[in-house]
């Protein structure tokens, strides 16, 4: 049984958001109206965080694509009051969305507030019903809905792997996220196969997952951004 | 062994039958006035309902906010009366007689609003029952919901029972719609008998009420508590929220009787030492609150957890300073510098600390909702969250339909419990010189 | 009446609780029918069988590739066509938005013909056809009248095969003002020339660079081809390539690009030139420049003697007198052990870039500060050599006019070079008076540092027609706006982008059908070269664009060479191949060529071959040149004396202006991956995640430093007024640590002012920026201006 | 202006010949084993090359500069020629090695079917073969010092008594070099005696370090001219119709001219027909006193030919069983590899030099560990040793089938 995860090379990332538009157009997000948007109600499953600290001219940034991160032990599930929200034995948190009541208790349970809400019945001005994309629902008002890692196309590579007699390979099965990244910052794979890249790059000393201390054993893992090391020929220090 | 006197008090305790006899015309003013704030918060809701939570202010990642405040803080007043009749009843508290109905009306009344604003809440209202068909009992809402209905089918019950020989008499008093009264007396004729049987019903009913009672604040406070969520996650928030939610419950309680008092009258049966004694306990109330909130805020403060400071911050010095210290102000300096002397614990006195302490306790659950939500672990955008008309309406409507629900009440049933008064006068006396006698030593009494 | 728990009283409950549970059955039916209407709202998206489209990503010059997910004939997805040597499979938002622009609300769907005024205009839908023959008809007339040359042609692409036809067309028409749309990298270029003699585009290589010096480029911001890029700074990263190579970036504001860099290097605005001299001052002095490179391939170096025995000042003397390590620590505000540290880096890890002076994709620097910085790369040998500063390949093909014109040299008498210096030519009717403009999917009212003028300026011109999706802000002073198709729905092709060194074609059929009644400026033309007939028709024989694509598709291969897009284990095998002077196309006529084209996505040229020196050094001395003969030249010519100073062709510091007590703070407008160029504000894909870094969405805001802020009294998320000496723009302040104290910064993009709901949020900042000509070049940039903040 | 003219008609003189060659085949190493003929490579080298990097050998190795850096170029290291036996030696003696850097860092070690390998052989077969681009400043040297330049012209540079070299500047192939010299080679050598200037023998990467120096010196990019893939059947038409076997033998004993197989011929194409250009007056002169008439090539001609020869390069003459089976028992191979041994017993399998490198991957690890638990040496093989043994175990092999087939 694969365990699915992410890894998200924080060194490689160039903060650009076509992981958040590719997500978008993925999964027939709308985009909410400006007034809207200024209210903060922007739905998003994946948005790059700035994380910006110190003062000038002292400063860092981290900018840190994140997406739900699939925890093992996700807080979110617990929380909900009619089982709307499930992990699957891969390891892929879901949302039900006919069940749902939109009481928003997982949104607030979730630390790393990757659970969206509808707040309005989503509009898709003009012609924009026109790009939808048949493999997911569009999403009713008044539910929560989240990163699925883009679960349809799990379905379709299954049924194209079983078609054509073979397993499930690695690469034939991954998020529209990762899929676009210009930069090859993401990776995607299973985690319970050793020699997946993804299993590798999670034992690299550079690995660490998002608010580890808490106990929800996110299946996003990140490498830290390191540093330049001079002309010693060395690779990326951790 | 009824005396004359008795008797004759008896007969003067029917004017609590008053109000339910005879109704004045202010009254449908009122109501009318109650139920024009009803119905914005009616069409508010259908609005809600048609275009979605959007019409509320919430937003990412403030995803809770006045439904949520007025759900733990609605609940917290139905502590009024359930627990503190049954508690008192359960320590023979003669005073409480006259004071007991009014409690565990509040209770049952405000219990529905306190599920009505989860139900603002959701985003699909319509789905609601399918926390029976798919419950997950691991979620603490689950909890909710299942206490919540113990709680409000005990208290229902518990409102009943001492209800019926008042029934009984409004219906012996030939009162209108006769049908009604006929129902609910359930053919009580104070036979010894029957009261022996609903004597020992409202004793097991108090005892099993007060567990009932703290569980469900518990409850409410784990919705938060059971979460990882900085200043949620804190193994305090259950006493916590109990001792806030009495806290609140005594304050809405002291509201509701000097208004009964003034309005009907009833100056014989509320009596300052009600309020006295009421304002007392509050006086408790305030200082156990505060020693919790302090234990809270200390806690946290020294445990320095980032992501829990920044929440601390936000409400000491941050953007929730003003309600967090409006709340400090009105939960603990006003209510105590006002109960703490003799000299102002008068009946104006509790009213002005009680009406301070539940905008305080309002505040409180606000502050403890809100707060946390805006400032979320990982940093987004500077979240600010404020209510929009639909969600004032449905909070002042829900106050609003509470006064007349419970004006309702008090002209269908006596407010004050008729036959407890008489009860207590005819029984209570000498019961109460006997137990006194019996906690010192001396002569060894015959058992009653 | 007793109290009894009887049969009676059973029934009695009994039968309440049935009425009970029956009505609760009845509003249990209401709930799910009120559930089933809510769900009823939804968009059902219809299924239909799924294909697949190749694509040119037409959202930026950044040239990428496509694959575009068909379901039915609606498309549904857009992702990076994973052959693409640009892309690979990448890309950044802004190309994924394409999909929002095809299915835009606002887009045109007729023609337009304005029958009121420019200034009120009234628009009359016509079939595209009517449009056409109104076009025809006028630029015959034109033509008939011997006014030929006063049609003037605004052209958005500068790479690719569009620009080819329109400029054939131009000449064959007889009219020498074709121009395209200034860039930010008209001074670099200009600097390239000046040094370098090669009039190219300007390419880097940043795979295989070690360590790059960028001077305020905004690398990762949509600068360049903005996947390429990306993937280059991946690779920089990437640890199976060895060694992490460094970015420093070197400019005032904590950009994006910054704090991606290794290393940010606060600098005083403007000073980059300086900082630039003083590293070479180090390297001079401590011997670590590339003593080879300077003394087999550069000129002007040390002091020298001309023709005629007069001695100038050499490159080394320069730096040596005017910009030693602890002048330029003063004037840079760098402390000078990190501009020590900065040059002796770079002197270890090459191949090294130097790449600047300060621009963005829209606002040029200076020439002599590109000059500055791009003597690093001279001083370090990084000329033509891999991970150096390469120089564009041509594309192969009958290329019937040379698009390449003198950089240093928009403004010659008989011709309008340049899209920025179009309002002064029309206005000043010189060389002549223009009778018609063309304008090509450009909107230079709103981009242009100059749009004002230019607005103004097309009111002296007779007619006007634009190609454009949109009624934007130049279209709306149009007379006749014909519909252009968004990137999916036409024939769509593109060049090599600019910075990549490899000649590529990418071509791609239609992949949807039009939704509008659009027309391809391409066909246009041609069937207006049909309709005029004579040489027109004869100079483009062709039925339509695809048809002109396909003939483009024959030159490529005649020039047998270069290859099909493969994966890039193809690429390798090609490069390996073509290395060793073996070359194994897939294809084995131009019909093969073309199938495979459309297919894949493009014909590329994956080798390239370093060191060429006649090729990339083609200056009088066939030299690198420190001291520029053309700038020498240039300067003689204008100023029509033999005597000038050795200053006007040396790089240097430029003078900067001073703040004044009226206006005290420095406006920096900056610019966002997401809106990059000035376009993509009418989609909402890419308002949505615009300046994520100070949480700002669908709006301008004005980045301000908190204690600058405090200082004139704004608070975090106040509405300001931004004046300059030309104007005021109202925007939200937003406190941002990365602003340099003193100096605030406005994003470019926003504020249109035509073009839809969506489109004119927020303010144009290049409506308040002064105008102020580079002294070179005489290209409009735009980075001194001086502004005060206050509460709106 | 008429260097630009000649460039174009040398330009279609050359797609013209190129357009002749059936080009589905690739440089001198035929892609379509199965196509029949006898001098084909078994394996597709364009299919090696995915294995080379799919299979995780680009993450240290590099092919001419493509994949990983911290193992060697395996395009350039060994230097010399090395024959498909040659490249198992090679490999299985660095195998220890290998697995032991690979387990350091956590790699699992690539488990190959033979397919693969055949077509990895192929790809490192092919990619040895190539030319590197040259070093222009050397190239420019090596000008002066052959004393190219004191007939010939580059540009400025130079003298103009014959042809200015940048007429050929589009070429970037040396065998088009080559070809163009060789068929003049009479009549410059005839000037060069002349004038006593030395013939130039080209070594190593000489060729296409002066090829470089002249496409440098071009005016502009000159629009390159390479050569289309070339074909060693048609190539080895040429080598029996020109004559060439009258004198050179391939790999089967000496005649009057070298052994054209011979491993101490260059590694590249290139060089191996810069070679021959070395050897032309010998040549010549060795034809005159055989009456022979002396060869001329197209472009493509030489191209085939040459790969005609790479082709049989890949294959080493057959062995001696008996020095292979000295070598099984003296290199221990015996102790473990015989019936009821540690080791399987080798007999039974059709032994190739593609078949022992996909067992020494597949299997190779293991016997290593076990090797090492039994301190056993891990063996070192010469490249005649690999042929001699592969001789041994094919006839062994032979020798079990048929007393099986009796029993």
């Amino acid at each position: 049984m694969p365990r699915w995860g992410m890894v998200i090379d924080l060194a490689k990332c160039t903060a650009c958001q076509a992981c958040t538009v590719a997500c978008q157009t993925e999964n027939n997000v709308p985009c909410v109206p400006p007034k809207e948007a200024a209210r903060g109600r922007i739905i998003s499953w994946i948005s790059v965080l700035p994380q910006i600290e110190g003062e000038y001219p002292r400063l860092s940034m981290r900018p840190t694509p994140l997406p739900c991160v699939h925890c093992d032990n996700p807080p979110c599930i617990r929380v909900c009051p009619v089982q709307a929200t499930a992990i699957n034995p891969e390891g892929v948190v879901r949302q039900i969305y006919a069940r749902c009541i939109g009481c928003r208790y997982c949104t607030n349970a979730c630390p790393y507030t990757r659970r969206m809400f509808n707040w309005y019945k989503p509009e898709f001005p003009g012609e924009f019903t026109e790009a939808l994309n048949p493999d997911v629902s569009v999403r009713p008002k008044g539910v929560v809905e989240k990163c699925t890692l883009c679960h349809h196309r799990l379905q379709k590579a299954r049924d194209e792997a079983r078609a054509a007699k073979r397993e499930l390979a690695e690469g034939d099965y991954v998020p529209a996220c990762v899929e676009i990244c210009p930069a090859g910052a993401m990776y995607f794979g299973d985690l319970e196969d050793h020699n997946s890249t993804v299993a590798a790059l999670a034992r690299s000393r550079r690995a660490f997952k998002p608010l580890e201390e808490l106990g929800t054993h996110p299946k996003v893992i990140y490498l830290a951004q390191g540093e330049w090391s001079g002309g010693d020929g060395q690779g990326p220090r951790t | 062994m009824e005396t004359d006197r008795d008797h004759a008090h008896n007969e003067r305790d029917l004017v609590l039958l008053q109000p339910v006899i005879a109704t004045r015309r202010p009254f449908y003013y009122l109501a009318l006035f109650f139920l024009g704030f009803t119905s914005i918060a009616f069409f508010a809701w259908l609005w809600q309902l048609k275009q979605g939570l959007g019409v509320t202010g919430l937003n990412v990642p403030v995803y809770w906010g006045f439904y949520i405040t007025n759900f733990v803080f609605f609940i917290g007043i139905s502590h009024a009366g359930t627990l503190i009749s049954a508690i008192l009843r359960l320590c023979h508290a003669e005073w409480r007689r006259s004071i007991t109905r009014a409690a565990e009306v509040i209770t049952v009344l405000v219990l529905f609003f306190g599920v009505g604003s989860v139900i603002m809440d959701l985003g699909r209202p319509e789905r609601a029952l399918n926390v029976l068909l798919h419950p997950n009992f691991h979620s603490p809402l689950l909890w909710d919901v299942c206490s919540i209905t113990v709680y409000l089918t005990a208290s229902t019950i518990y409102l009943y029972l001492p209800l019926i020989p008042d029934i009984a008499i409004l219906r012996d008093h030939g009162a209108k719609p006769a049908w009604l009264y006929r129902r609910l007396a359930i053919g009580w004729c104070a036979s010894e008998k029957q009261k022996r049987v609903l004597n020992r019903a409202i004793s097991v009913m108090a005892v099993l009420v007060i567990p009932i009672a703290v569980s469900v604040h518990t409850v409410v406070s784990w919705v938060f508590a059971m979460t990882v969520q900085p200043m949620w996650h804190s193994s305090i928030f259950g006493p916590y929220f109990v001792v806030g939610a009495i806290f609140s419950g005594i304050a809405s309680l002291l509201i509701v009787m000097a208004l009964i008092r003034r309005i009907y009258l009833l100056q014989d049966y509320l009596k300052p030492i009600h309020f006295n004694n009421l304002g007392l306990l509050l006086l408790v109330m305030a200082l156990l609150w505060f020693y919790f909130t302090f234990a809270e805020f200390i806690t946290t403060f020294y445990g320095s957890d980032p992501s829990h400071l920044v929440v601390f911050y936000s409400k000491l010095s941050g953007r929730y300073a003003v309600p967090f210290w409006t709340m400090v102000v009105t939960c603990f300096i006003i209510p105590v510098g006002i109960l703490a002397r003799r000299k102002t614990r008068t009946i104006t006195g509790c009213v002005i600390a009680s009406i301070s302490v539940n905008i305080g306790m309002w505040l409180e659950r606000f502050t403890i909702v809100v707060p946390t939500l805006s400032q979320p672990r990982l940093p987004w955008a500077k979240a600010s969250y404020s209510p929009t008309w639909v969600e004032v309406a449905i909070t002042i409507g829900f106050g609003a339909t509470f006064m007349f629900l419970y004006m309702l009440f008090t002209k269908f049933f006596p407010i004050v419990s008729i036959w407890e008064v008489q009860e207590g006068r005819e029984m209570a006396i000498p019961e109460v010189v006997e137990r006194v006698k019996s906690y010192f030593p001396g002569e060894v009494l015959p058992s009653a | 009446m007793s109290f009894t728990f009887d049969r009676r009283n059973f029934l009695r409950f009994a039968a309440g609780g049935a009425v009970g549970v029956a009505t609760s059955g009845v509003s249990l039916k209401g709930i799910s029918t009120l559930n089933a209407a809510i769900d009823s709202e939804l968009v059902r998206v219809p299924s239909g069988p799924e294909s697949w489209a190749t694509g040119v990503c037409n959202m930026c010059p950044g040239g990428c590739g496509l694959r575009v997910r068909l379901i039915g004939n609606r498309a549904v997805k857009i992702q990076g066509n994973p052959l693409h040597p640009i892309n690979r499979g990448g890309l950044c938002p802004k190309g994924l938005a394409g999909l929002q622009e095809l299915y835009h609300p606002d887009r045109l769907r007729t023609a337009l013909r304005n029958t009121g005024t420019r200034d009120n205009p009234r628009w009359k839908g016509l079939s595209s056809d009517e449009a056409l023959g109104l076009v025809s008809e006028r630029m015959r007339k034109l033509r008939d009248a011997g006014e030929a040359r006063s049609l003037v042609v605004v052209d958005r692409q500068r790479s690719g095969l569009l620009p080819r036809l329109l400029s054939r067309f131009m000449t064959a028409y007889g009219s020498p003002n074709y121009v395209t749309m200034p860039t930010g990298m008209d001074a670099l270029q200009a600097a390239i020339y000046a040094q370098q003699g090669v009039s190219e585009q300007v390419a880097y290589d940043f795979s295989n660079s070690r360590y790059v010096l960028s001077f305020g480029v905004n690398l990762l911001e949509g600068w360049g081809a903005p996947v390429a890029m990306m993937r280059a700074f991946s690779r920089w990263r990437d640890a199976a390539s060895g060694r992490r190579a460094k970015l420093v970036q070197i400019e005032p504001r904590f950009s994006m690009t910054a704090a991606r860099a290794d290393e940010w290097v606060p600098i005083r605005p403007g000073t980059e030139a300086t900082l630039a001299l003083g590293m070479a001052y180090v390297l001079i002095s401590e011997g670590l420049y590339d003593a080879d490179f300077v003394r087999e391939h550069t000129f002007g170096f040390e002091d020298w003697r001309d023709a005629e025995g007069n001695s100038h000042t050499g490159f080394k003397s320069l730096v040596k007198s005017e910009y030693r390590l602890n002048d330029a620590a003063t004037v840079t505000g760098v402390p000078a052990d990190t501009i020590l540290r900065l040059a002796r880096e770079a002197a270890q890890n090459r191949p090294v870039l130097a790449i600047g002076d300060r621009h963005n994709s829209s606002l040029p620097g200076n020439v002599y500060a590109a000059m500055a910085v791009h003597s690093l790369n001279g001083l370090l040998g990084s000329i033509d050599v891999p991970g150096g500063v390469l120089v564009q390949q041509q594309l192969p093909g009958q290329a019937l006019v040379s698009n390449a014109k003198d950089p240093l040299l928009p403004s010659a008498q008989t011709h309008v070079a340049n899209a920025g210096e179009l309002p002064q030519a029309i206005v000043s009717k010189r060389p002549y008076p223009m009778q018609m403009l063309l304008l090509n999917q450009v909107n230079p009212v709103f981009a242009l540092p100059n749009g004002a003028a230019f607005r103004s300026a097309m009111k002296d011109v007779p007619f006007i027609v634009s190609f454009s999706a949109f009624l934007d802000d130049t279209a709306v002073l149009a007379d006749l706006v014909i519909p252009a198709p968004t990137g999916l729905e036409s024939w769509q092709d593109g060049g090599t982008p600019p910075t990549v060194a490899n000649a590529i074609v990418s071509i791609s059929p239609p992949a949807v059908r039009p939704r509008k009644d659009v027309r391809h400026p391409g066909d246009v033309m041609l069937s207006v070269a049909r309709s005029l007939g004579g040489s027109l028709a004869a100079a483009l024989p062709f039925a339509g664009y695809e048809e002109f694509l396909r003939n483009e598709v024959n030159g490529l291969y005649t020039a047998q060479a270069g290859a099909v897009f493969g994966s890039t284990l193809e690429d390798s095998w090609n490069r390996l191949m073509e290395r060793s002077g073996w070359w194994a196309p897939s294809y084995s006529n131009a019909d093969e060529l073309w199938q495979q084209i459309k297919k894949q996505g493009g014909w590329w040229e994956p080798a390239y071959s370093h060191g060429e020196w006649s090729h990339v050094l083609r200056t009088k001395s066939g030299r690198f040149e420190f001291y520029s003969q053309a700038l020498a030249d240039l300067a003689k010519q204008r100023r029509r004396t033999e005597k000038i100073e050795d200053r006007e062709c040396l790089p240097h510091q430029p003078t900067i202006p001073e703040a004044t007590t009226n206006f005290p703070l420095l406006l920096m407008p900056v610019e966002q991956l997401p809106l990059a160029g000035g376009e993509g504000a009418h989609l909402p894909y890419l308002q949505q995640i615009a300046g994520v870094h100070v949480f700002a969405n669908w709006d301008s805001w004005l980045e301000i430093h908190p204690e600058t802020a405090r200082t004139f009294g704004i608070g975090d998320g106040d509405s300001v007024w931004i004046e300059s000496g030309r104007g005021r723009v109202q925007a939200r302040a937003r406190f941002y640590e990365g602003a340099r104290p003193g100096v605030v910064h406005l994003p470019l993009g926003y504020g249109h002012k035509s073009g839809g709901e969506w489109a004119c949020r927020g303010v144009n900042p290049l409506e308040i920026v002064e105008e102020q000509p580079d002294p070179v070049t005489g290209l409009p940039s735009a980075h001194w201006t001086y502004v005060k903040v206050y509460r709106a | 202006m008429i260097v630009i003219a000649n460039r174009r008609s040398w330009c279609v003189l050359l797609f013209a010949v190129a357009a002749l060659a059936v080009a589905c085949v690739l440089v001198a190493v035929p892609l379509r084993a199965q196509g029949g003929g006898g001098y084909f490579i078994p394996g597709d080298p364009k299919a090696g090359m995915r294995s080379f990097f799919d299979k995780g050998c680009a993450r240290c190795h590099s092919a001419l500069g493509e994949g990983g850096h911290s193992a060697p170029d395996l395009a350039r290291a060994p230097t010399g020629h090395l024959s498909s036996a040659e490249l198992l030696a090679a490999m299985w003696n660095h195998a220890p090695e290998m697995w032991e850097k690979m387990r350091i860092e956590g790699v699992a070690p690539p488990k190959f079917a033979e397919t693969d390998m055949a077509n990895l052989f192929a790809f490192l077969y092919s990619v040895r073969s190539l030319d590197e681009p040259g070093d222009a400043e050397r190239g420019r040297r090596l000008l002066q010092e052959k004393r190219c330049l004191e007939c010939h012209g580059v540009g400025t540079e130079g003298k103009r008594q014959a042809p200015d070299l940048l007429k050929w500047a589009a070429y970037r192939n040396p065998v088009s070099w080559i070809q163009a010299m060789w068929n003049h080679a009479p009549a410059m050598q005839s000037a060069m005696a002349a004038r006593g200037v030395k013939w130039p023998v080209f070594d190593g990467n000489d060729a296409p370090d002066m090829i470089a120096y002249i496409r440098r010196s071009a005016p502009s990019a000159a629009k390159p001219a390479y050569l289309r893939p070339a074909d060693p059947e048609a190539g080895r038409k040429i080598f029996r119709e020109k004559g060439c076997a009258a004198c050179h033998a391939v790999g089967h004993g000496s005649r009057t001219a070298p052994d054209l197989r011979s491993r101490t011929l260059p590694r590249t194409l290139g060089q191996f027909a810069a070679d021959m250009w070395n050897h032309a007056p010998a040549m010549r002169a060795s034809m005159q006193a055989r009456n022979i008439a002396r060869p001329q090539f197209t472009n493509k001609e030489m191209a085939d030919l040459i790969a005609y020869l790479f082709a049989e390069r890949y294959f080493e003459p057959a062995g001696s069983a008996e020095r292979g089976a000295r070598l099984f028992q003296s290199k221990g191979c015996a102790s473990c590899h015989r019936s009821g041994g540690a080791g399987p017993d080798l007999a039974g399998a059709s032994v190739s030099p593609i078949h022992i490198a996909t067992s020494l991957w597949n299997h190779g690890p293991v016997m290593f560990q076990s090797m090492q638990q039994q301190q056993v040496a891990w063996p070192r093989f010469q490249p005649g040793e690999v042929v001699d043994l592969i001789e041994f175990l094919g006839s062994k092999a032979a020798h079990r089938r048929d007393s099986g087939g009796r029993q």
